[in-house]
C-alpha cells in the first residue's frame, strides 16, 4: 500500500487547524471575519491550483466562475428567502451555475482544439466580458424576480409597497432543516462565529475532496496531461474529456468560493470579475506554490494581510511640518511607494517567481517542517497550543499574563 | 494466410511545399517489422500519423479491418494500437508504478490495472524503482518504462520509435529479449537506426527513403541491396557498424 | 436616415476602426513576429499618454513634440523590459504571459507612484467641422490619419529596409536567420521595442481625447487582444482587416437599437425593457460575439484564412 | 459494527452542531470609548483610485474638522482619535473596513462613503451592528435608516432650483447623461419628476418641461464619448443635465467642448464641481456650466473666512479650492460633535436622540439644520455658474431648502425601525 497520510501532514494539519478552530474565542470578531475572507480566496485559489498546477491548464479568469457563483446565489437567494426562510436552492443554484458556465467554456476550448495560450486569453476575456456585462446592468430593467443586478453597485433586492420602493440585501447562507428549532445562519460577529466555521468547514472539505480527486484516475490522468498530453492520449485516454471534466469541477469549486463570499459580505459587485481580482488570484497561487494544495490559502493570507495592513497604516502617516524639502520629498516618495505596495508586490511576485522558477513559499515550508518534524512536535505545537489557550483565557476571562 | 492487421494506402503528408511521406505498406498480425531509413525519411512522421498524433494529408489507414484515417489518438489507442515515441515521453513527475498503472487502467480498471502494472514492472525489471518519480530514471530505464507503458494495455499493435537510442550494448540485449517477449502477444513495428539491433531481432525489414518505401525484405536481402547502401550517403559500410 | 446622419455613422465607424488599429498594431507586431503574448502592452499605451502629459505639463513642450517623444520613450522602456525579463523566457509562452502580466501590474504601480491615481487631461486646441446638423471634432480625423500613417510606415519599414528584411527572415525561421548571420536576439529586442513604441504612439495620440490615468491601459487591452487574435498571423493585413470588421460591427451596434426584451422591474415610466443595441456596452458585446463566431469559423484568424487559401 | 446514522438523527446532529456554533456569546466587550482617554472615531474615504477626486477633499475636510474639535479640548473632555482607512475606490473595501472599525477599533461613529454604491455596500454592516453613521456627500436621496445621518444635499435641494432656472432660461427639452449605477438611475428618476413639474415635486402651473425621455447611462469607466455626443446633437435638446461621476467622466466635458457644442447646448449638473472638476478642466471647456450646491468657496460669511484660512494653511497651498465635498465632511463631523455635546454621551441612542431634537448651527455654508424625522439636512442652496477664473459665480440663493422628497417618505421618529432606501415609484 502507498502511504496516503504522513505524520508530517498530521502535524501540519494540527498546527493549522487548532489555531483556526480557536480564533473566534481568541481574537476580536474582526480576525474571524478577515480569516474567513482569506479562506474564501484560498478556496478560489485552490480551484486554480487544481487545473493549473495539476492539469497544466492556465485559467487567467477563474474569477469568472467565482463571480457567477456569487451572483447566482444572490439572485436565487433574494427570490427564495422570503418564501422559504432558507437558501438551500441558492446554494445548489450557485454551484450549478458556476459548473455550467465552466462546462460550456471548457467544451468550447477543449473540444474546439484551442491551444493553451489562446485558452488562457479566452478565460481572461471571459471574465472581462462578464465584468463589462455586470457593470452595465444598473438599469431598472435588469431584474430576475425581485433581484436587481444593480450594475456597478452590485446585486440587491427590491420590494414594492403601496407608496414606494425599498431595497434589501442578499441573504446570508441560511440552512433550516426539519428538526432544527431555528435556522443556521451565516454570521460572524460578537455573538456568533457560525459563518466562520462554515467557511473553515468548506475549506477543509474542498481540500479533502481535491486531495481525493488527485488520487483517483481523474487526477492521475490530469497530472499525466500536464506532463505530456500526447503520451496520455496515446494510452487511450480522451484527454479533452478529462480536461473538460476537471475544468468543470474547478469551476464549481470557484463557484462555491463565490457563494461563500456573497454570504460573507451579503454583497457581490462587478469587481469580482475585474482584472485586479483575476490577477490577485493568480498571484495567490504563484506565491503560495502552484503544486501545493495549501499554497493558495497561504498566498491569499500573505497578500491579504499585507494589503490590508498597508491600506490601514501608511496612507495616513503624517509628514512633520518642520521637515526639510528633501526629507519631505523622500517621505512623500516612500509614502506613495508603500501606498501602491500591494500592486508593486503583486507585480514583483509574478515577475520574480516566473523568472526564478521558484515553487512559491509552501513547498519549502513543508520541507522545513519535514526536516524538523520532531522539534515541531515537541516544541512548536505546544507553543502554539499554549499561546492560543492564553489568548482565549485572556479575552474570555481576563486571565492575561502579558 | 495470416490476418492483415495494418494496411496503409497512399498515405501522404506535406510540410509546406515538401512532401514528407507518401507510403503504401501492409503488416500481418504477429509480425515483428523493422522500419529503417536515413534521417528525414519520414519514419517518425509516419508513426505519428498512424497513432493519431498527426492528421494525414491524404490516403487511408486500415487497422484491424477498420478505416482509422484521421482518428484521434485516444480512439486509435482504444482500438489496440500503442506507441512509444521517439523522444522518451514518460510522465516525469509520476512514479514509475503510476506511469504503468495509468497505461493499464483504462483497459483493465483500477484494481486489475494495479496488478498488471506490478507484473509489467517485473517484465521490464524496474520493480525496485517502482515508487521513484520517473524523472529519476536513467535514459535506458525510461525507454523500458515507455515500452512497458506501450505494452501493458495488451495492444494488438505496438509501434516503437527508436527503443534503443542511447542504450549501452548490455541494455540493448535486454531490450531485444523484451521485444521478442512482447512480440509473442502483439504485432510490433520498430523504427531503428542501429543495424546490430535490427539484426538481433531478425524481423522483416522495410526501408524508407524520402517518405516512400524503398525496399522490403529480410535483413540479409536488404544488406545485399546496393540501392539501400547508396541512400545511406553511399558510404558502403556506414550503416552496418554504426558508432 | 438622412444624409448627414449617414455621414456621421460612417465617421463613427471610421473612428471605431481607427481606435482598434491604434490599439492592436504594436501588439500584433509582437505577437505575429515573436509569438509571445504581451500583457503589458496596455501599460505601454499608458506610458505613451503619460509621456505626452509630462512633456506638456512639466517640459512645457508643444503637444506635437510630446507626441513625437512618446513612442521613443516607450520603445526604450520596451527594450529594457525585453532585455531584463522577456529574453530569459523565450520558448515558454505561458511564463511570458505571466511575467508580462507582472510587468503590467508593476508599471501601473510605478506610474501611480509618480503621477498619482487622478485622471488628468491634456487640453488641445483643434476645432470642429460641420456635417449637416452635426459638428464633429477635427482631432478624430487627425487620429485616423496618424493611424493610417503608422500602418504605412510599418509596411514600408518591413518591405524596403534592411531591418525589415532581417526581421522577416527571423520570423520565417529564426535558426536559419541566425545561421545566415542575423543577430536574432537583437532582432527580437528591436521588434519588441518597435511594438512597444507603437503602443506608446497610440497612447500619445489618444491621450487628449481620453482621460490620462494609470489604469487606462486595462480598459483597452481586451479589445486589442481580440483584434489581434481575430486578425491572425499576418501583421498588417490581419490587423487592418480584423479592426475593420470588428470596428464596423461595434460602431453600428453602438448606434442602432435592434430589439427590446421586456422585464419585470420597477421602471419609470413603465414598461421595463432591455434595449439590445444602441449603447457602447452592446457595441462591445457585439464585437466579442462577432469575434468568437469568426474564430470558430476561421481558427487561424482572417489573415490565416486567406493565407491558407492561397 | 457501528450503526449507520439515520436521517432524523443526522438532521438532529446537524442542528446541534449548527446551534453550538451559533449559540455562545463569544465576547463581552465594553466599548473602547468608555475606557480610555481617547475616543476612536472612524472615516472611510477613497484616498486613491478613480473616486479620489471626491475622496481627497473629503479627507481634508475630515482631518481639519477633527483637528479643530481636538484643538478646542475634544468632546466631553476626551480627545478624538481619528482612524482612517483608504478604501482605494474599491467597493469591497467598504464592508471590510467598516467591520474593522466596528469590531476591532470599536469606534464611536463612522463617517464616510462617497459613491452611493459604496454606501449601500456597507449600510448592511452598519445596520447589523447598530453603528452610528454619517454620510456627508451629495446623493440621490431616499436613505431612511435609524442609524444613518445625511449631511449631503438631495434631489429637491439641487434639482428644484436647477430645473426652475433651466426652464426659464434655456427651454423645455432636456437630455440627460448619467453615471450607470444607483446614483445615476435614481437621480434621473427624480430629475424626470422635477423637470416635468416645473421644478417641484407636484405639478405646478406655469412653464413646464417635457417628459425627460432622453437619457443615457454611462458606465463609470467609459472615457470615449464620441457616440454619446453625436446622439445628443441628434436630439437637439435645449439643455443637457449631467449626472456624471468620477475621474473617467471628466473627459465628457472636454470632448463635448471639442465637438464645438459648449456654446450651443448649455450644461447643468448636480455633480459637476464637488470633485473640483472646474479646476481640472480648462475654463474655456466648461465656463458657464450651472450647478447648485450649499457650499462654494466664494461664499462670503465669517465662518467661511475662518474655515478657508484654516484649510489653506493645513494644505499648505494658498490657492487650495475646498469645494462642496470638503465642506460637507467638515459639517458632518461638527453635526456629530454637537449631538455628542448635547447628549453628554457617545452612546448611539443618546446621540441619535440629541440630533433628533433638531440641531442647527452656523457652518461655513451658513445656517444648517438637521431635520429630525428624516435625518437629513436643510440647507441654503446656491445656484452658480463656472467662471473663467477656476471658480464659481453665484447666480441666485435659495434659503432653507428642505430635502422634501426624502421627508415625504421617511419618518424615523414614527417608524424608528426603518433601515432602507426609498426611491420614486
Amino acid at each position: 500500500m502507498r502511504r496516503v497520510w504522513s505524520s508530517t501532514e498530521t502535524l501540519a494539519a494540527l498546527l493549522l487547524l487548532l489555531p483556526l478552530l480557536a480564533v473566534p474565542w481568541a481574537f476580536k470578531p474582526y480576525a474571524a471575519n478577515v480569516l474567513a475572507v482569506y479562506m474564501i480566496y484560498g478556496i478560489l485559489a485552490l480551484s486554480l491550483t487544481l487545473i493549473w498546477g495539476y492539469a497544466g491548464i492556465m485559467s487567467f479568469g477563474q474569477t469568472a466562475f467565482f463571480g457567477i457563483g456569487a451572483y447566482a446565489y444572490g439572485a436565487i437567494g433574494l427570490n427564495w428567502i422570503n418564501r422559504t426562510q432558507q437558501t438551500h436552492a441558492a446554494l445548489v443554484g450557485g454551484l450549478v451555475a458556476a459548473a455550467l458556465l465552466a462546462a460550456v467554456v471548457g467544451y468550447f476550448m477543449f473540444y474546439g482544439r484551442i491551444s493553451d495560450v489562446y485558452a488562457s486569453i479566452i478565460t481572461l476575456a471571459l471574465t472581462l466580458v462578464l465584468f463589462a456585462f455586470a457593470v452595465s446592468t444598473g438599469g431598472d430593467e435588469w431584474v430576475i424576480g425581485v433581484a436587481r443586478f444593480g450594475g456597478f453597485n452590485g446585486m440587491f433586492g427590491q420590494g414594492e409597497s403601496s407608496q414606494n420602493i425599498a431595497n434589501f440585501q442578499i441573504p446570508p447562507v441560511t440552512v433550516w432543516l426539519p428538526g432544527m428549532a431555528e435556522p443556521f445562519q451565516f454570521k460572524i460577529n460578537r455573538e456568533s462565529a457560525a459563518g466562520y466555521f462554515l467557511v473553515l468547514g468548506a475549506s477543509v472539505l474542498v481540500y479533502v475532496v481535491v486531495r481525493w480527486l488527485l488520487r483517483v484516475r481523474l487526477g492521475r490522468v490530469a497530472i499525466g496531461i500536464r506532463e505530456n498530453e500526447a503520451r496520455v492520449a496515446s494510452l487511450g485516454y480522451d484527454t479533452r474529456f478529462y480536461k473538460f471534466a476537471l475544468f468543470t469541477i474547478a469551476g464549481a469549486i470557484a463557484g462555491l468560493a463565490g457563494i461563500l463570499f456573497a454570504a460573507w459580505g451579503r454583497f457581490v459587485n462587478p469587481d469580482r470579475f475585474g482584472l485586479g481580482f483575476a490577477s490577485s488570484t493568480v498571484v495567490y497561487v504563484l506565491l503560495g506554490g502552484r503544486t501545493s494544495l495549501l499554497g493558495g490559502f497561504v498566498g491569499a493570507a500573505i497578500i491579504g494581510y499585507l494589503t490590508s495592513y498597508l491600506a490601514e497604516i501608511v496612507p495616513f502617516a503624517t509628514i512633520p511640518g518642520d521637515a526639510t524639502p528633501w526629507m519631505r520629498f523622500l517621505m512623500e516618495a516612500g509614502r506613495r511607494i508603500v501606498r501602491e505596495a500591494p500592486l508593486l508586490v503583486q507585480g514583483a511576485v509574478l515577475v520574480g517567481i516566473v523568472l526564478a522558477l521558484e515553487d512559491g513559499v509552501t513547498p519549502p515550508l513543508s520541507r522545513l517542517l519535514t526536516r524538523y518534524r520532531r522539534w515541531a512536535w515537541w516544541v512548536l505545537l505546544p507553543v502554539v497550543v499554549l499561546y492560543f489557550a492564553h489568548r482565549v483565557a485572556c479575552l474570555q476571562a481576563d486571565w492575561c499574563l502579558f | 494466410m495470416p490476418e492483415r492487421i495494418l494496411e496503409v494506402a497512399s498515405l501522404t503528408k506535406h510540410f509546406g511545399g515538401l512532401r514528407a511521406v507518401h507510403l503504401d505498406l501492409t503488416v500481418d498480425a504477429g509480425e515483428l517489422r523493422c522500419l529503417i531509413g536515413p534521417n528525414g525519411a519520414g519514419k517518425s512522421t509516419f508513426f505519428r500519423m498512424l497513432s493519431g498524433a498527426m492528421r494525414p494529408g491524404s490516403g487511408t489507414v486500415r487497422f484491424r479491418g477498420r478505416d482509422i484515417t484521421g482518428w484521434d489518438a485516444f480512439r486509435v489507442a482504444r482500438l489496440g494500437m500503442s506507441i512509444k515515441f521517439q523522444v522518451a515521453s514518460v510522465l516525469e513527475e509520476l512514479s514509475v508504478r503510476d506511469n504503468l498503472h495509468l497505461a493499464a487502467e483504462f483497459r483493465f480498471g483500477n484494481r486489475a490495472g494495479q496488478r498488471r502494472a506490478a507484473a509489467m514492472l517485473e517484465v521490464i525489471g524496474l520493480t525496485e524503482r517502482a515508487d521513484h518519480p520517473a524523472t529519476w530514471l536513467s535514459h535506458g530505464e525510461k525507454q523500458w518504462l515507455e515500452i512497458g507503458m506501450a505494452s501493458v494495455g495488451e495492444p494488438a499493435l505496438i509501434l516503437l520509435d527508436e527503443p534503443t537510442a542511447g542504450m549501452t550494448a548490455e541494455e540493448m540485449k535486454k531490450t531485444v529479449r523484451l521485444l521478442k517477449r512482447l512480440n509473442e502477444a502483439a504485432t510490433v513495428i520498430v523504427v531503428e537506426h542501429d543495424m546490430n539491433f535490427i539484426r538481433m531481432i531478425a524481423g522483416r525489414v522495410t526501408v524508407m527513403h524520402q517518405g516512400e518505401v524503398f525496399a522490403e525484405g529480410s535483413m540479409e536481402e536488404i544488406e545485399r541491396n546496393d540501392g539501400v547502401r547508396d541512400i545511406y550517403l553511399g558510404k558502403g559500410s556506414h550503416y552496418v557498424v554504426r558508432r | 436616415m438622412s444624409v448627414d446622419t449617414a455621414a456621421i455613422v460612417v465617421l463613427e465607424i471610421v473612428n471605431s476602426i481607427t481606435i482598434l488599429v491604434l490599439l492592436a498594431l504594436g501588439l500584433a507586431l509582437i505577437f505575429g513576429m515573436m509569438r509571445i503574448v504581451n500583457l503589458a502592452q496596455g501599460e505601454f499605451f499608458t506610458a505613451g499618454a503619460f509621456t505626452v502629459l509630462s512633456a506638456v505639463r512639466f517640459g512645457h513642450l508643444p503637444l506635437w513634440a510630446g507626441m513625437l517623444l512618446a513612442p521613443v520613450v516607450v520603445a526604450g522602456i520596451g527594450i529594457v523590459i525585453e532585455r531584463l525579463i522577456i529574453r530569459r523566457l523565450y520558448g515558454r509562452p505561458l511564463d511570458v504571459m505571466l511575467a508580462t502580466w507582472g510587468v503590467s501590474i508593476l508599471l501601473i504601480g510605478l506610474i501611480t507612484v509618480i503621477f498619482g491615481a487622478v485622471t488628468q487631461g491634456i487640453p488641445f486646441a483643434l476645432g470642429n467641422f460641420q456635417v449637416g446638423r452635426y459638428s464633429y471634432p477635427e482631432y478624430r480625423i487627425v487620429m485616423t490619419t496618424v493611424a493610417a500613417g503608422l500602418m504605412l510606415g510599418v509596411s514600408l519599414l518591413f518591405r524596403y529596409t534592411a531591418f525589415g528584411r532581417r526581421a522577416r527572415a527571423t520570423i520565417a525561421n529564426p535558426e536559419m536567420a541566425s545561421a545566415a548571420g542575423i543577430n536574432t536576439p537583437r532582432m527580437f529586442m528591436l521588434t519588441f521595442g518597435l511594438g512597444a513604441g507603437l503602443a506608446g504612439a497610440a497612447g500619445a495620440i489618444m491621450a487628449p481625447i481620453v482621460g490620462v490615468v494609470p489604469t487606462m491601459g486595462a480598459l483597452y487591452i481586451a479589445r486589442a487582444f481580440i483584434t489581434v487574435v481575430v486578425g491572425g498571423p499576418v501583421v498588417l493585413v490581419g490587423t487592418l482587416s480584423s479592426a475593420s470588421a470588428l470596428g464596423f460591427i461595434e460602431a453600428l451596434i453602438s448606434r442602432f437599437s435592434l430589439f427590446q426584451i421586456e422585464t419585470a422591474g420597477h421602471c419609470a415610466p413603465p414598461p421595463c425593457a432591455i434595449n439590445i443595441g444602441g449603447s457602447a456596452f452592446f457595441g462591445q458585446i457585439a464585437l466579442l460575439i462577432f469575434a468568437i463566431l469568426l474564430l470558430r469559423l476561421l481558427p487561424q484568424g482572417i489573415s490565416g484564412f486567406w493565407r491558407q487559401r492561397r | 459494527m457501528r450503526r449507520p446514522l439515520n436521517r432524523r438523527e443526522f438532521l438532529r446532529t446537524a442542528a446541534a452542531v449548527g446551534g453550538a456554533a451559533a449559540a455562545p456569546a463569544l465576547l463581552k466587550l465594553r466599548p473602547a470609548w468608555a475606557q480610555g482617554k481617547k475616543v476612536p472615531v472612524g472615516s472611510l474615504l477613497d484616498k486613491t483610485g478613480g473616486i479620489n477626486i471626491y475622496g481627497l477633499p473629503a479627507i481634508a475636510g475630515t482631518e481639519f474638522a477633527v483637528a479643530e474639535i481636538n484643538a478646542k479640548g475634544g468632546l466631553l473632555g476626551k480627545q478624538l482619535e481619528l482612524i482612517q482607512y483608504d478604501t482605494q475606490s474599491d467597493i469591497a473595501n467598504f464592508p471590510k473596513f467598516a467591520k474593522k472599525l466596528i469590531l476591532e477599533d470599536q469606534v464611536a461613529v463612522i463617517h464616510g462613503g462617497i459613491t452611493s454604491a459604496s454606501r449601500e455596500s456597507f449600510r448592511p454592516v452598519i445596520d447589523e451592528y447598530k453603528q452610528l453613521y454619517f454620510y456627508n456627500i451629495i446623493y440621490e436621496g431616499g436613505v431612511c435608516d435609524k442609524y444613518v445621518f445625511v449631511t449631503g444635499e438631495t434631489p429637491t435641494q439641487q434639482m428644484g432650483p436647477i430645473a426652475k432656472y433651466a426652464l426659464k432660461k434655456y427651454g423645455t427639452k432636456a437630455y440627460t447623461v448619467a453615471a450607470d449605477y444607483n446614483f445615476g438611475h435614481i437621480s434621473w428618476k427624480w430629475w424626470d419628476i422635477f423637470w416635468r413639474n416645473g421644478g417641484g415635486l407636484e405639478p405646478v402651473a406655469g412653464k413646464k418641461g417635457q417628459h425627460v425621455g432622453k437619457v443615457e447611462f454611462i458606465p463609470l469607466d467609459v472615457t470615449d464619448f464620441n457616440a454619446t455626443i453625436n446622439r445628443i446633437q441628434e436630439a437637439k435638446p435645449d439643455v443637457l443635465m449631467s449626472f456624471l461621476v468620477g475621474g473617467a467622466h471628466i473627459n465628457f466635458y472636454r470632448q463635448f467642448a471639442a465637438a464645438g457644442l459648449k456654446n450651443k447646448i448649455p450644461i447643468v449638473s448636480t455633480t459637476f464641481g464637488f470633485g473640483n472638476e472646474h479646476i481640472v478642466l480648462d475654463a474655456k471647456e466648461v465656463e458657464g456650466l450651472v450647478a447648485c450646491y450649499p457650499y462654494f468657496d466664494e461664499l462670503d460669511n465669517a465662518q467661511n473666512r475662518t474655515f478657508k484660512a484654516g484649510m489653506k494653511k493645513k494644505m499648505g497651498d494658498p490657492n487650495y479650492y475646498i469645494g462642496d465635498a470638503g465642506a460637507e465632511s467638515y459639517n458632518g463631523w461638527h453635526f456629530w460633535a454637537k449631538g455628542v455635546q448635547k447628549a453628554g454621551s457617545f452612546e448611539r441612542e443618546a446621540v441619535t436622540k440629541a440630533l433628533e431634537s433638531g440641531i442647527e448651527w452656523d457652518s461655513p455654508m451658513g445656517r444648517v439644520k438637521m431635520d429630525p424625522a428624516s435625518h437629513h439636512t436643510v440647507f441654503t442652496m446656491h445656484l452658480a455658474a463656472v467662471n473663467n477664473k477656476r471658480g464659481w459665480n453665484v447666480i441666485e440663493s435659495f434659503p432653507n431648502i428642505p430635502p422634501t422628497e426624502t421627508m415625504q417618505l421617511c419618518d424615523l421618529i414614527k417608524n424608528p425601525n426603518q433601515h432602507t432606501q426609498f426611491q420614486p415609484k
